[in-house]
């Protein structure tokens, strides 16, 4: 629980080798008592079709064991381990020299010949320097283990497993494995088998294909063939019907509140640019309220933040009048680029509300904070309020003050349907396969989880976990 | 002019200063008192306590402060006590800013927690400042396999190659632990998507209110410890001072000679009720103990949490009076709203 | 002009004159203290004591920059070294330069107190020390516990100018602690050491005997730059909150600011911590190592960045008034970077590990401690996992555009309209309580570091004492 | 040519970086490329900058209303921008005090961290706290309980505005802890509404979303969704 002082904290991997070391030394001195058989036939491999970096032990476990408690496997070092493992050993026995020729000398000086300490300090140095020079070559780093090489251990297992898959190697590096038996002594003591043999030298290197990243590739290919799939369809001309959008059908109401009440509608595309999928699913829903408008003549004012949004919000209010018939009605001026300001851009619209009293307000497309002030205003001169965006954040606002509100997918939904674009129906189609399977693998494996709680099925219960833990994670 | 079309015409200017002495008046008087509202950890904040108190001290933890100082009065309570933790505890800490301004924060963070409190810490090998790197999910998704590619340098100038505690990390698999503390995009989210679910690492996040309901259905699989909002902040930041005042009443036991497990049960004990520190050195139990060893534990025990600690939980008396206001107008103003409508509407 | 207005603005002009008259008499608010020093560096050969590859032929001496106070520049500069310094600045609190005040005014009033403990015959080093605490007991008396004074002996100038700990000497102390001072060293020249001059002086809440009194400078003070800086941070604060009473030239100029300053901001740091490092130093790195940050190790130029450095060309084409087209070419990677990464993740971090997520047995057994099963927390750990099941579905059966929401259809999307309501209260809920927090560090800055009114870190506890401030 | 390349570039890096996904052999492929993506967002730094010195340019060329402000503009970025490129009062890097340029240009007590804290930060953490007022605003005239779903929102609301404060806990502080009802207490009940409640309808729109995304990705990548290279084909 408590910190390690910084000393430690240095030499913590010198500590642990020690430690490591020391049991090498408890066990091998132990085993010379009654030690239980190693394990044989110890086997180690490259994990085939895999990201790299892991390989198989396995080994046959010893017969006739007496309290066989598991087995430890243990791994040479790779060659970097290795220099950083001897950096830090020469490292801190040459300090521990240092520090202590420094000590003897200090004393030595301000003890016995009476130097005044600052005077002392500076030659303790001096010679607690040198002392390290001549020390140097004849600090030499631990090299022990069996078979001559230095192990490292990697895991312990329980008693009747005979392989384990070992994980977070180096690609790049070669490795050889060992392992030892752990058994109970008859005194209650722990006793550890002279190691195996060793293994050969594995490579865990990259195999071709990642198998365990099969099920997701899988799931991708699915997912995108279905939404391929329903464009294909759609392009064929075949339909593809969309529910009835709640939000679209309010439109014609705030449409023509605004034609009897002779006001205006104000419609705020967002405040990002058109490379955010909502200001163009917002620029389409635009395409549909100015149709509306137009028909029924009414005056849309569109205040956009960005002028790439306004050139496109013009163009498609334009084709939208042509559509209608109105060209005549149509006015470039109403719609126009205010400033790139988050905040300058909602005191202009905020203001244009409190100045203009439009009839009906359409907040469509990316919205932040300024979505809280946009709403507020508009309910205060008593406009009718439609809203869509895909922001969870801003979503709740608009859901309290707004009429209406295209909440997060439903937008994008309404942009498809009001499109007609055979791609936008299409991959709205394919996602929505997506979800049919979704549902249909919540509820079986729901089921399927609850029945093997109850009858406590053991073969449920894996098939569960195998399908959550291979194909849903990988 | 009634009542109700006063209220409904009233100047939004009214409310702005209500607003503004709701927060402004419960500061000045916490400020002035030093008293501070309880707190009851939920478990998503004890989560996130638990997950760094069961790391082995000297574990390697990935601190990503994703933050600027517009979110700085949600996130910054979080991260000092994410630091104080993890120093007090012994964990090497890494930092990395995915924002341009996380950089900043980075150093006001450590320098207000580990220059203050821990100056005993030694920078590059019980932390490092790794800075800045912009490409938002790009360096996740980078770093989770290759760690030098975006990072040869510390935000000092010195290769990572110099730098004692980045010997080993080669990748995000390395780390232990990911810590974030996020105030939007890039982050929280993306730490989820781009490293803790492909490798399968404890995460910890401490995010904004605005972000905070997102992220719960990611709890527990792939997000171990959640702290949403100045709330969160508040809870995490109680539960760590009360364990760094255990831990360090226990080392004062300890020194005294008092041994485990009585040492354990009176340390937490002394950290719950303070003033039974002073009455238990003189009971017999305490008779081993120098008078030293007992005047360092009786003001451990007594000694105030430094006010940077306490930067929540003083928070949170703005928060209860303001979130009363909210109430209060909301139902205020459809009050207002029926009542019109009944007439009529005055539209 | 109305009436209303000229009142709000006479209340709000008094309130002005007051904070400011407060401001600048004596240690008012609003102020930053500083300590100032001296960085000094110096190139030394120092041995090396570890190599770090665990290689002992690359042992040898290494050229490096060491600070000029440390053990290896005492032990291995030289006059020729090459030094290099510039004056270093560190924040403290106001407490501290409060403290320093109390105790240089305690320090002062000790040196001339009587000194009233006797010395004889000793050596130097123990007259010295006698008198170092007497006038430490003296000092901290006059503190009153106010503040922690201290006294030092400057050895270090005091051996280099030929004073000696061990030289025996008789003193017949003076009449207070100055003159006491200046017999010890008399006795010490008499008994043959130095005859430099000596003095003590008090600075920083220290009292130093030393040789050159030059030396020692008050290093605490004001800071002019982030005391101004401060003040300015306060009145854009103020700027933009004016906004809430009325839009206004101090609110535009406030947010004019903000655009240019962030701008540059990120330009700046772009550059430094990520062109440079990551893009320059794999295309030049001997002249980033040379010239930009020499801590980055030498290597081989890695021509595979002409490729990031091209696409950031071209994505500059924006701004030239012709081939702009080009930068769609870098657009073209960013997009296409995004929408590979995005795919993968959301699939495998969203869309699986939710599905992942859900998938759990309706029925939860919940355990005591004793084994058996607990039938309360049964049934409710089970009836949550159904409605978190119900609510994923049904919510999923609104977001399912394929079907028109009649019949069971719709009343499952009904359900699932309340289930995003809830969300959607929460949510509303939590983004609330985040605002308020961000209001209430503004009003903490205001209220702390500006006006002084609060003083929750414990910053100035000790001003009162100083400049009457409340 | 305009339309061509872009669309290869796309689909080539979007290729490899899915592939790179599956194929062990080709991931290094894939971190190259996120390496660079890095760059050029750093680039695109550079890019704003620029953007930003054009328009209020062309803004006090054209006289534009409030271009006194622009040029408030240019002058702040303009001293930002060379306190920060030219490391002005930056000191050297202690390790290296001979080579100027080596200091940290973040570091306490720089120009450019003046310029962060006394400027950047009061500003932007300012317009943010902003926000609490418009939402106490919005509070009283905007959020309306007009149907049963804004019933439902507002009083999931309230419940976690008390929940989450002291409030809560003083409330309903009267039911017993261990009791068959102490779930009704209010910060159990924020609790129970965050975890069943909210991820509920959170973990639906994840889901959608990522579908979402999906399809988008797909589009973009093989060149069905061109709305990036602007305005249509």
């Amino acid at each position: 629980m408590k910190r390690p002082s910084s000393l430690l904290q240095t030499n913590s991997i010198l500590a642990m080798l020690t430690v490591m070391i020391v049991m090498v030394v408890m066990v091998m001195v132990s085993g010379s008592f009654a030690a239980p058989p190693a394990p044989t036939d110890v086997v180690a491999e490259d994990l085939p079709a895999d990201g790299g970096g892991a390989a198989m032990v396995t080994w046959t476990i010893p017969t006739g064991v007496d309290g066989l408690e598991g087995f430890q496997v243990w791994r040479t070092e790779a060659v970097s381990e290795t220099t950083s493992r001897v950096g830090n050993e020469r490292g801190a026995a040459l300090l521990g020299v240092q520090n202590q020729a420094y000590q003897n000398e200090y004393q030595r000086l301000v003890g016995v010949e009476g130097v005044a300490p600052e005077d002392a300090s500076m030659q303790a140095r001096i010679v607690a320097r040198q002392a390290v020079i001549d020390q140097r070559d004849s600090v030499t780093p631990t090299e022990t283990g069996p078979h001559g090489r230095f192990w490292v251990l990697v895991d312990t297992v329980s008693a009747d497993t005979d392989r384990l898959q070992v994980g977070k190697l180096s690609p790049s590096d070669e490795y050889r494995f060992m392992v030892y038996t752990v058994a109970k002594t008859a005194d209650g003591g722990v006793a550890k088998s002279e190691a195996s043999a060793e293994t050969g030298m594995v490579l865990p290197a990259a195999s071709g294909i990642d198998v365990k990243r099969l099920p997701l590739f899988f799931i991708l290919l699915l997912l995108c063939g279905s939404v391929l799939f329903f464009i294909h369809w759609a392009r064929s001309g075949r339909p593809i019907t969309i529910r009835k959008i709640a939000g679209l059908s309010a439109v014609d109401e705030a449409v023509g509140r605004a034609t009897e009440m002779g006001r205006p509608i104000l419609f705020v595309p967002g405040i990002q640019d058109m490379d955010d999928l909502q200001t163009v699913a917002g620029i389409t829903v635009l395409g549909r309220v100015a149709k509306t408008a137009a028909e029924y003549d009414a005056r849309i004012e569109v205040p956009t933040s960005r002028s790439l949004v306004m050139s496109a919000a013009r163009e498609t209010v334009h084709s939208s009048y042509l559509a209608a018939g109105r060209t005549d009605a149509y006015n470039p001026d109403l719609i126009y680029y205010v400033t790139d300001e988050q905040f300058g851009y909602t005191a202009y619209a905020s203001g244009l509300i409190v100045r203009e009293k439009p009839a009906a307000c359409f907040y469509m497309g990316c919205f932040f904070a300024e979505s809280l002030i946009l709403a507020e205003t508009g309910n205060s001169v008593g406009a009718i309020q439609i809203a869509g965006t895909a922001m969870p954040s801003q979503l709740p606002f608009f859901v309290a003050a707004c009429d209406y509100t295209l909440i997060g997918e439903e937008f994008f939904a309404a942009s498809a349907y009001l499109s007609g674009e055979p791609d936008q129906l299409g991959s709205l189609k394919g996602q929505d396969m997506g979800k049919i399977i979704v549902g249909a693998v919540l509820i079986i494996g729901c089921l399927i989880a609850t029945v093997a709680v109850i009858t406590g099925s053991e073969s449920l219960m894996h098939a569960v976990d195998w399908f959550k833990d291979s194909v849903l994670s990988a | 002019m009634n009542l109700i079309d006063r209220m409904a015409n009233l100047d939004r200017r009214w409310i702005f200063l209500m607003m503004g002495l709701a927060v402004g008046i419960p500061i000045i008087v916490i400020g002035i008192t030093g008293k501070t509202l309880p707190e009851e950890p939920t478990p998503l904040a004890q989560a996130a306590f638990d997950v760094l108190d069961g790391l082995e001290p000297g574990s390697r933890i990935l601190m990503a402060w994703d933050f600027d100082p517009a979110s700085e009065g949600e996130l910054g309570p979080m991260a000092t006590s994410f630091i104080r933790q993890c120093a007090q505890k012994g964990h090497r800490m890494y930092f990395i800013a995915l924002w341009p301004v996380g950089a900043q924060m980075i150093r006001s963070s450590t320098s207000r927690v580990i220059g203050g409190y821990y100056p005993d810490l030694v920078y590059g090998k019980d932390w490092v400042d790794l800075g800045f790197k912009a490409g938002n999910e790009a360096v996740i998704k980078t770093i989770v396999t290759d760690f030098a590619q975006y990072f040869p340098t510390d935000a000092r100038g010195t290769s990572v190659n110099a730098i004692p505690m980045m010997e080993g990390i080669t990748s995000l698999a390395d780390f232990d632990a990911l810590v974030n503390a996020s105030a939007g995009y890039p982050g929280s989210k993306e730490w989820v998507l781009y490293a803790a679910t492909p490798l399968k690492k404890p995460l910890i996040i401490g995010c904004t209110g605005v972000q905070a309901p997102q992220m719960y259905p990611y709890v527990p699989n792939q997000v171990q410890g959640l702290l949403g909002a100045i709330k969160g902040a508040a809870e995490y930041e109680s539960i760590v001072n009360n364990w760094v005042r255990s831990e360090q009443l226990l080392d004062a036991l300890e020194s005294g000679g008092i041994t485990e497990p009585t040492s354990s049960e009176l340390a937490a004990r002394f950290a719950a009720a303070p003033s039974e520190a002073v009455t238990w050195t003189t009971e017999a139990a305490a008779a081993s103990m120098s008078p030293e060893a007992k005047t360092k534990l009786i003001e451990l025990a007594t000694a105030p949490i430094p006010g940077i600690f306490l930067e929540a939980q003083r928070r949170m008396g703005p928060q209860l009076v303001a979130h009363l206001l909210m109430i209060g107008l909301i139902i205020a103003g459809n009050i207002v709203f029926f009542a019109t409508r009944r007439r009529g509407g005055s539209q | 002009m109305n009436r209303q207005q000229l009142t709000l603005l006479s209340i709000a002009g008094v309130f002005v004159i007051l904070l400011v008259v407060r401001a600048f008499t004596g240690n008012g608010f609003g102020r930053i203290y500083v300590e100032r020093g001296e960085a000094a560096f110096v190139k030394v050969e120092v041995p090396v004591l570890d190599a770090p590859d665990g290689n002992v032929e690359s042992e040898g001496v290494r050229s490096m920059w060491v600070d000029a106070s440390s053990d290896e520049a005492v032990d291995f500069a030289a006059a020729e070294s090459p030094r290099a310094g510039w004056y270093s600045v560190k924040p403290v609190s106001p407490r501290v330069y409060f403290e320093a005040t109390i105790s240089d005014d305690a320090l002062q009033a000790a040196l001339s107190s009587p000194f009233e403990s006797t010395i004889g015959s000793t050596d130097l080093g123990t007259a010295l020390e006698t008198w170092r605490l007497a006038l430490l007991e003296k000092a901290n008396a006059e503190a009153a516990v106010q503040a922690e004074p201290s006294v030092e002996i400057n050895w270090k100038a005091l051996h280099a100018a030929g004073f000696d700990r061990k030289t025996s000497i008789t003193v017949t102390p003076g009449s207070d602690f100055k003159t006491s001072l200046g017999a010890i060293f008399d006795a010490a020249q008499a008994a043959g050491d130095s005859d430099a001059d000596t003095t003590v002086v008090v600075a920083d809440g220290r009292a130093i005997v030393t040789t050159t009194a030059d030396d020692v400078v008050p290093a605490i003070g004001l800071s002019w730059p982030r005391t101004i800086g401060l003040w300015l941070a306060a009145i854009f604060t103020l700027a933009i909150f004016s906004f809430l009473y009325k839009d206004n030239p101090f609110y535009k100029i406030a947010e004019s600011v903000v655009v240019g300053v962030s701008a540059a901001y990120w330009m700046v740091i772009g550059l430094w911590d990520m062109i440079v490092p990551n893009l320059l130093g794999q295309l030049f790195p001997g002249f980033v190592q040379g010239n930009l940050l020499p801590g980055l190790g030498t290597a081989d130029p890695n021509w595979a960045y002409l490729v990031p450095a091209i696409f950031g060309a071209l994505l500059l084409m924006r701004l030239a008034p012709k081939g702009q087209y080009l930068s769609l070419w870098t657009l073209a990677f960013i997009v296409g970077t995004t929408a590979a990464l995005r795919m993968v993740a959301y699939i495998e971090g969203d869309f699986l590990s939710q599905i992942k997520a859900t998938i759990e047995p309706l029925y939860q057994e919940v355990m005591n401690a004793d084994g058996t099963v607990n039938g309360y927390s049964s049934f409710w750990a089970s009836v949550r996992q159904i409605t978190l099941l119900i609510g994923v579905l049904s919510c999923l059966t609104y977001f399912f555009f394929s079907v028109e929401h009649k019949g069971v259809v719709g009343k499952v999307a009904r359900v699932g309209i309340w289930f995003l309501m809830i969300t959607f209260g929460a949510a509303f809920g939590f983004t609330v309580m985040g605002r308020i927090a961000l209001l209430a560090a503004r009003f903490e800055f205001l209220f702390d570091d500006w006006l002084w009114l609060i003083d929750p870190t414990n910053q100035r506890s000790v001003a009162a004492a100083v400049g009457g401030l409340f | 040519m305009k339309r061509i390349v872009p669309l290869w570039i796309t689909a080539i890096v979007g290729l490899v970086l899915i592939v790179s996904n599956f194929l062990p052999g080709t991931r290094s492929w894939g971190e190259e490329a996120t390496t660079w993506f890095g760059i050029i967002a750093a680039v695109a730094f550079v890019l704003g900058g620029g953007s930003l010195l054009k328009v209020h340019l062309k803004k006090i060329s054209d006289r534009n209303s409030g271009w006194a402000y622009s040029m408030i503009v240019l002058g702040t970025f303009s001293a930002t921008l060379a306190i920060g490129l030219f490391k002005i009062g930056v000191a050297p890097n202690p390790s290296f005090p001979d080579v100027p340029w080596s200091g940290d240009v973040q570091g306490q007590g720089t120009p450019f961290w003046w310029v962060y804290e006394y400027v950047f930060k009061p500003l932007t953490a300012t317009m943010f706290a902003m926000l609490a007022f418009y939402i106490a605003s919005a509070a009283f005239r905007a959020f309306r309980a007009k149907n049963f779903e804004a019933v439902l929102l507002l009083g999931t609301a309230f419940i976690i505005l008390l929940g989450r404060t002291f409030a809560g806990y003083f409330m309903t502080s009267w039911i017993p802890v261990d009791g068959p009802f102490s779930g009704l207490r209010l910060e159990e009940l924020s609790v129970y509404i965050m975890q069943v409640f909210n991820t509920a309808g959170n973990r639906a729109i994840i889901i959608g979303i990522a579908l979402g995304i999906a399809g988008t990705s797909l589009k973009i990548i093989m060149g069905l969704d061109r709305s990036y290279l602007g305005g249509g084909d």
